[in-house]
């Protein structure tokens, strides 16, 4: 692990896609590049983790003045809750040049572009590098989805993008906010991160800076009722782009909220944390119920997605270690397992043609390894024990009970819900006779099923045996809960008792 | 004097605006134009004068400079008009109607 | 701790090495060349037996130690741990898990063999297997874990075999969804389960959250925490162990290949929801209400089962709704904290109802597949060996003395009457001679008489050794395994409560003689009017009936399942279709689309400004500028 | 006094150039009475001693543009019945006068703010034709070239535009 790790991480991907972009290659070299280039990010990647200590400290910290009159800088650092969420970038995106192989370039461009984005947006100390990433992640899924997507993906392109920045700039102005009540009360310009937990931020103004990355980050998530978007984007957009998104790019709206929104804004976080609690748990409901409705697979997975993501967010919102590090185990855990379960339906969706549950059946039968695959990344979805799903979303219960007893139990639905689509799906699509148009399902290839391998066995063994990777988790969520005493103390007692908040002191 | 001489040069001025918001006259919008150009030349040599100092001058001369070429390009810009439609009326082009 | 042993980990780890390595050789040679099928049989054997090997070595170093220290621990390694909440995948064996232990891998083996001949000639030989060594190993998680999460391990991966299992014969639409069914049902069990522990997390899992620290910290429980554990445990373990409300799956389950029944649906999963209740015994003990309401429950299910299946014509239904019964009677025993009678029932039961099931899976595999009772008849002369040893297990069932069964449900009705619950006692009673009743219904019509289908009669023949041995070892079991607990009044010394008494909080009820011969004597002379009425009805045999009335009704199970479907199964649909088609583009996108349409609103609004004139955009400026001018003035001086 | 006299002379010519200009419905005569305003500016700017000043409005604007807008006016060979019919015009020239009065009033109010100053004329080589060519080449050589750039392609865009043959339809 050398001094720039992170800086390479985060721009090889965005320089090779730009060269790409600017080049005339052809297709078989911008798949082999981009093959190359995520490969060395990920091999940088393992490095980066095999390195990592779990002080629950930034660590790899790169801290470089950029805009010195304002006190911006290039400030990048991992924590145990960013280099989770990297590393879930880093470990799944070269699936897709291996699964997709006969895309335009510029699929791949934008691929490698989005992937240095968010790994940006994760490692990103100042808020304003913070922000830059955010948006610069959104234009390759604008390109994607635009250029390469379904049928219908005009008005999804256009919703998730408006939507999105219309988020953004909410965010914008709570940046600048903050920047600038930094300068009122300590008299000098900064953006930085950790700086700006030292903020003592109170009254209405507060609340509506709290709000603006509330919004941001909830459209990003996708929280309810802000979700909108996300059926007809994750429907329409190229497979690759659906699983960026699902897998990585939700998550990064879910950190935001634990790198951005718990620090700073503390008194805000405490009172309305049960608010946006019911907003996790009601979306977890509604996506999944909606989930049951649909006649599309891939649209069923994004409802699945997004109602995975209200349980993440709930996890964030409970405020004790056991659910935050829950919600983080949880993002690694949605990212291997949906996001599989996405490609999987891309690749189903490219050897049938179709993406209508009722056209498919019996492809168990056809193509047993694939099946296998998909069973237990399914499973892992719907949160067995022994599958990566369980342990974060045992403890998401677990914290949401000790939160707020009803929100716990209407949490635990989530175990329900999340199997009745999903058994559902599986049973039409795998199980029964075999359909026509699965009659010549091919298996997966040997390249495939060696690829996907090492995910499957990540799930597996992320569900067995779950602490070394919580061991680099939990001294950083710890450190989340070192400072909540003032929070306890500053919020008026009839308040915590009316909303019936309990903090955890630790 | 010279709030004398900028009082004509603010008249002239609005004279000229005038000029351009209600007459339909290709030529007479323009010359118009050129109204109000001529008012801040006026007001550039007045400071001149008071503060002794020639760049207002220079400023003129080349307001009269920018005038010529904008002169050389309307005129251009009338006669490919006229061509097309034979009407010296600016209501004729309404092409930005909403 | 010298109590630290390194082997009990292995246990649940052969038969699932087994699964993985089976798993993988059917995956990747099914679309080839198949293996013969000896190969998968004797792997799969491998692991459950050597479990019982080790089994077996359990209990021998248990039997070893001082009776109120009779405990092994086995921490394999920290499982996850945050906050003070510290989960470690590790093992506990004790003299409750040891009985499970012991009779699940015993058991389990000989299933496995059984359906070495009963699974000849299946396409999805292999997978079959894969699926049965994965589910000992995660039963043997459930019932090794040294706490409630790593029992939930077990807990779910059960559930899943189960699910897998129903829906063996995938292609078949009703199988897959009697499985569905079967998952989703016990996912609600889970449910309780997890809120259960979570409960119990805050209460006191602080100090570990292991059986041994909860039962040691169990005093600083509030009885209303301890009281919402309980009852939310019990949800799991209805969902489990097909209790009421939960039950509706079981039946259904019957889809699946009979060993799967056997093992799964019949002898060691179901009853998990019982061992469950026995393991947090140091709970329920604490709390009476919980323990009534377990009780009733049970009682009320075993109840309704028996209703039922007095009227099925399907084999397996029949014995499916007898499993029913009988866990309905373990849960009234371990409700009235007779825990031991409980577990002795579970451990009697997965005897003489496993032999049940591989007697009838041995029947349904002479007549090729056919299931319906009122298609059969006759069959004892043709199969001798599958009569005379599902007879046994019909007596066992129907609590005829001195079979396993007479023991271990005496137990639980007299520990009933004893504790005062006249209610569940009484109620126990009548269901035990209406299980008399549907057993020996089931018995007569199959095997005595005249044959129904003649063309089936002429072509069964009896099954294989492999097939018939762990008929005859079972029957054994059933005959014999009662003695273990023989009663004081019987001159027994109650081997397995003594057994059992370190792991459970239960005080033994001393009830008089009175009661004791009371509670026998009603046993047997409900045993007995059962039977005569079933013999007298079927006895020589008969012809199908024709319900009409109750035994319509009954028939029709009261029409649960029906009414599932209406006030559950079908609005869940519709809420989720209305979502999606009404609330979804009506609601909650309503915000969304309003900008977009205040946008459009606007922008026609605007339009009226660009009327394309240059002068009037000429004049829009002016009038800016005059405004501006107006404003500005105002600011000088 | 004489300065004053000849000052309201030119101003009033000026101001009555500029109405004609704006009130004119030719443009022929619009554009002979804007010459008078560009003359009497001329006079003005002698009055502000801004010799070269003088001399260009004369040539350039008075001489060279009005020439050429002339030129074109006759040109364009523009009958009564090519003009637009301005029934509205006066009220425009109302509405529009009003418009501006804001505007005229707060340049008003800003010219008030400034300090009186005399204008008299000075002597020595002040907006000479030397003076002002040393201070265009020595400080304001850049601007000066890029206007040249400015002429340069406003010609050439003037050429390529009136140039234009067989586009009408």
């Amino acid at each position: 692990m050398f001094e720039h790790v992170l800086s390479v991480i985060i721009f090889l991907p965005i320089i090779a896609g730009l060269l790409l972009l600017a080049s005339p290659a052809s297709r078989v070299i911008a798949r082999f590049t981009g093959l190359a280039v995520s490969l060395s990010t990920l091999v940088l990647s393992l490095d980066l983790y095999m390195g990592f200590k779990g002080t629950g400290l930034l660590e790899c910290v790169e801290n470089i003045p950029w805009i010195e009159s304002l006190g911006i800088s290039y400030g990048l650092g991992v924590d145990g809750i960013s280099l989770f969420i990297l590393m879930a970038g880093s470990v799944l995106l070269p699936l897709v040049y291996f699964v997709f192989g006969t895309k335009e370039k510029g699929y791949y461009a934008n691929l490698l572009i989005v992937q240095g984005a968010m790994a940006g947006a994760v490692c990103a100390t100042d808020m304003v590098l913070f922000y830059i990433f955010w948006e610069v992640m959104l234009l390759p899924v604008f390109f994607m989805l635009g250029l390469y997507g379904g049928p219908r993906r005009l008005p999804a392109t256009l919703k998730i993008t408006l939507y999105t920045i219309a988020g953004s700039l909410l965010m914008l102005a709570a940046i600048v906010y903050l920047g600038v009540s930094y300068h009122a009360q300590f008299n000098e310009w900064s953006f930085a991160m950790d700086k700006m937990a030292q903020l003592n931020l109170t009254g209405q103004v507060a609340a509506v800076a709290f709000f603006g990355f509330m919004i941001a980050f909830a459209i990003k998530i996708p929280l309810f009722p802000f979700h909108t978007w996300l059926p007809d984007a994750y429907t329409e957009a190229p497979t690759a782009a659906t699983f960026v998104l699902s897998a990585v790019m939700a998550k990064i709206g879910v950190y935001g909220v634990i790198r951005f929104v718990v620090p700073v804004f503390d008194l805000e976080f405490a009172r309305f944390a049960i608010l946006l609690a019911y907003a996790g748990v009601i979306g977890m409901m509604y996506c999944g119920f909606a989930a049951i409705a649909q006649k599309d697979f891939k649209r069923m997975l994004a409802f699945s997605s997004a109602s995975h993501m209200g349980v993440i967010a709930l996890g964030v919102f409970c405020m004790n270690i056991q659910a935050l590090t829950g919600s983080i185990y949880q993002i690694v855990a949605h990212a291997t397992s949906t996001g599989v379960l996405f490609l999987f339906a891309g690749i189903l969706e490219e050897r049938t043609n179709t993406r209508t549950i009722d056209d498919l059946g019996g492809i168990a039968a056809k193509a047993p390894v694939f099946a296998l695959y998909f069973a237990i990344a399914m499973l892992a979805s719907v949160g067995l024990p022994g599958t990566s799903g369980f342990i974060g979303e045992f403890m998401i219960v677990l914290g949401a009970i000790k939160f707020n007893t009803a929100i716990g139990v209407l949490a635990g639905t989530t175990l329900i819900i999340g199997v009745c689509y999903m058994l559902w799906m599986f049973q039409r699509v795998f199980f029964e006779k075999t359909s026509s148009r699965a009659e010549n399902f091919k298996e997966l290839t040997l390249v495939e099923g060696l690829v996907f391998l090492p995910v499957i066995l990540l799930i597996i063994v992320m569900g067995i045996y779950p602490h070394p990777f919580l061991s680099k988790i939990t001294p950083s969520t710890a450190l989340q809960f070192a400072q909540p005493a003032s929070v306890v103390a500053q919020v008026p007692a009839s308040n915590v008792q009316y909303l019936g908040l309990t903090i955890e002191q630790k | 004097m010279m709030h004398c001489y900028l009082y004509l040069s603010i008249i002239l001025f609005c004279l000229g605006i005038v000029g351009v918001v209600a007459r339909r006259n290709v030529f007479t919008v323009f010359m118009s134009i050129e109204l109000m150009l001529n008012a801040a030349n006026l007001a550039f040599v007045t400071f001149a004068r008071v503060h002794e100092s020639m760049d207002g001058h220079v400023l003129a001369m080349m307001v009269m400079a920018v005038a010529a070429a904008e002169a050389a390009l309307a005129l251009a810009v009338v006669i490919l008009l006229h061509k097309h439609k034979g009407k010296l009326d600016t209501n004729v082009f309404s092409l930005l109607k909403g | 701790m010298e109590q630290s042993v390194n082997y009990l980990g292995l246990i649940p780890l052969f038969p699932l090495m087994g699964a993985v390595l089976i798993g993988l050789l059917h995956v990747f040679t099914c679309k080839r060349t198949a293996l013969p099928e000896k190969v998968y049989g004797i792997l799969a054997c491998i692991g459950p037996v050597l479990s019982f090997v080790l089994a077996l070595k359990v209990f021998v170093a248990l039997k070893a130690l001082a009776p109120e220290a009779r405990f092994l621990t086995h921490k394999a390694f920290t499982w996850f741990s945050v906050g003070d909440l510290h989960i470690n995948m590790g093992f506990l064996a004790d003299p409750l898990s040891c009985l499970m232990l012991l009779f699940v891998t015993f058991i389990g083996s000989l299933i496995h063999i059984y359906s070495i001949g009963y699974m000849g000639g299946d396409k999805n030989y292999g997978k079959f297997f894969a699926y049965m060594n994965l589910f000992l190993g995660s039963m043997l998680v459930l019932v090794l874990g040294d706490g409630p999460v790593v029992m939930f391990v077990g807990w779910e991966g059960v559930g899943l075999c189960s699910y897998l299992l129903i829906s063996f014969y995938s292609e078949d639409r009703s199988n897959v969804l009697a499985g569905n069914k079967a998952f989703i049902v016990n996912r609600v069990g889970d449910l309780g389960f997890v809120l259960g522990m979570s409960f119990l997390f805050w209460g006191i899992g602080g100090n570990g959250f292991d059986y041994l620290s909860l039962k040691a910290n169990v005093q600083h429980l509030e009885p209303a925490i301890a009281l919402t554990v309980c009852l939310l445990l019990f949800v799991g373990a209805t969902g489990k162990s097909a209790q009421i409300p939960l039950y509706v799956w079981l039946p259904d389950a019957m889809a699946g290949p009979t060993p799967v029944s056997a093992l799964i649906h019949a002898a060691t999963m179901v009853t998990a929801g019982v061992y469950m209740v026995a393991r947090f015994s140091f709970l329920y003990a604490g709390v009476e209400l919980a323990g009534t309401i377990v009780a009733w429950v049970g009682i009320l299910t075993a109840l309704l089962a028996a209703i039922f299946g007095m009227f099925q014509d399907d084999i397996k239904k029949v014995l499916a709704y007898s499993t029913v019964s009988q866990l309905g009677y373990m849960f009234a025993g371990v409700g009235v904290a007779a825990y031991s009678a409980g577990i002795f029932h579970v451990f009697t039961h997965a005897f003489f109802k496993a032999l049940l099931f591989l007697g009838a899976g041995s029947v349904i595999y002479a007549l090729h597949h056919e299931q319906n009772i009122w298609k059969m008849g006759g069959l004892k002369n043709k199969m001798p060996k599958t009569y005379i040893t599902m007879v046994i297990g019909a007596l066992a069932l129907a609590g005829c003395p001195p079979f396993a069964g007479f023991f271990s449900k005496d137990e639980i009705l007299y520990s009933a009457l004893a504790t005062g619950h006249f209610g569940i006692w009484a109620v126990g009673v009548l269901v035990a001679g209406m299980t008399a009743y549907y057993t020996f219904r089931m018995i007569f019509v199959v095997f005595h008489g005249e044959p129904r289908d003649q063309h089936a009669y002429e072509h069964a023949s009896e099954a294989p050794n492999v097939m018939t041995v762990p008929l005859i070892i079972l029957a054994v079991g059933a005959l014999f395994a009662g003695f273990l607990n023989l009663p004081g009044i019987f001159g027994g010394d109650q081997i397995v409560s003594h057994w059992l008494a370190p792991s459970l909080s239960e005080q033994h009820p001393h009830g008089n003689l009175f009661v004791e011969i009371l509670a026998i004597g009603a046993s047997v002379v409900a045993f007995a009017i059962g039977i005569k009425i079933a013999y007298g009805k079927f006895g020589q045999g008969a012809p199908e009936p024709s319900f009409s009335g109750f035994a319509d009704f009954a028939y029709h199970k009261f029409y649960v399942d029906e009414l599932y479907d209406r006030i559950i199964v079908q609005p869940y649909k519709a809420i989720g279709s209305s979502i999606w088609k009404v609330i979804e583009p009506n609601v909650t996108d309503a915000p969304v689309k309003g900008v977009t349409r205040l946008y459009m609103v606007l922008g026609t609004a605007f339009k009226v400004f660009q009327v394309g004139y240059v002068r009037i955009y000429a004049l829009y400026m002016v009038l800016g500028l005059s405004i501006m001018s107006l404003l500005l003035s105002q600011s000088l001086n | 006094m004489f300065a004053d006299g000849l000052f309201i002379m030119f101003a009033v010519l000026a101001v009555l150039g500029a109405v004609g200009l704006v009130l004119f419905r030719h443009p022929m005569n619009g554009a002979m009475s804007f010459v008078v305003t560009l003359i009497s500016l001329a006079g003005l700017y002698a009055l502000l001693s801004a010799k070269l000043i003088f001399a260009l409005q004369l040539i350039v604007y008075a001489g060279a543009i009005m020439s050429l807008i002339v030129f074109i006016i006759m040109f364009l060979n523009i009958q009564p019945d090519d003009l637009p019919k301005e029934e509205t015009k006066l009220l425009y020239v109302l509405g529009g006068g009003i418009l501006v009065v804001p505007i005229g009033l707060f340049l008003v109010k800003i010219v008030k703010s400034l300090p009186e100053h005399s204008t008299a004329i000075m002597g020595g080589n002040f907006g000479g034709v030397k003076e002002v060519g040393l201070l265009l080449f020595r400080d304001w050589l850049i601007p000066f070239e890029i206007v040249s750039l400015l002429l340069l392609v406003s010609l050439v865009g003037a050429v390529i535009l009136a140039g234009k043959r067989g586009t009408t339809k």
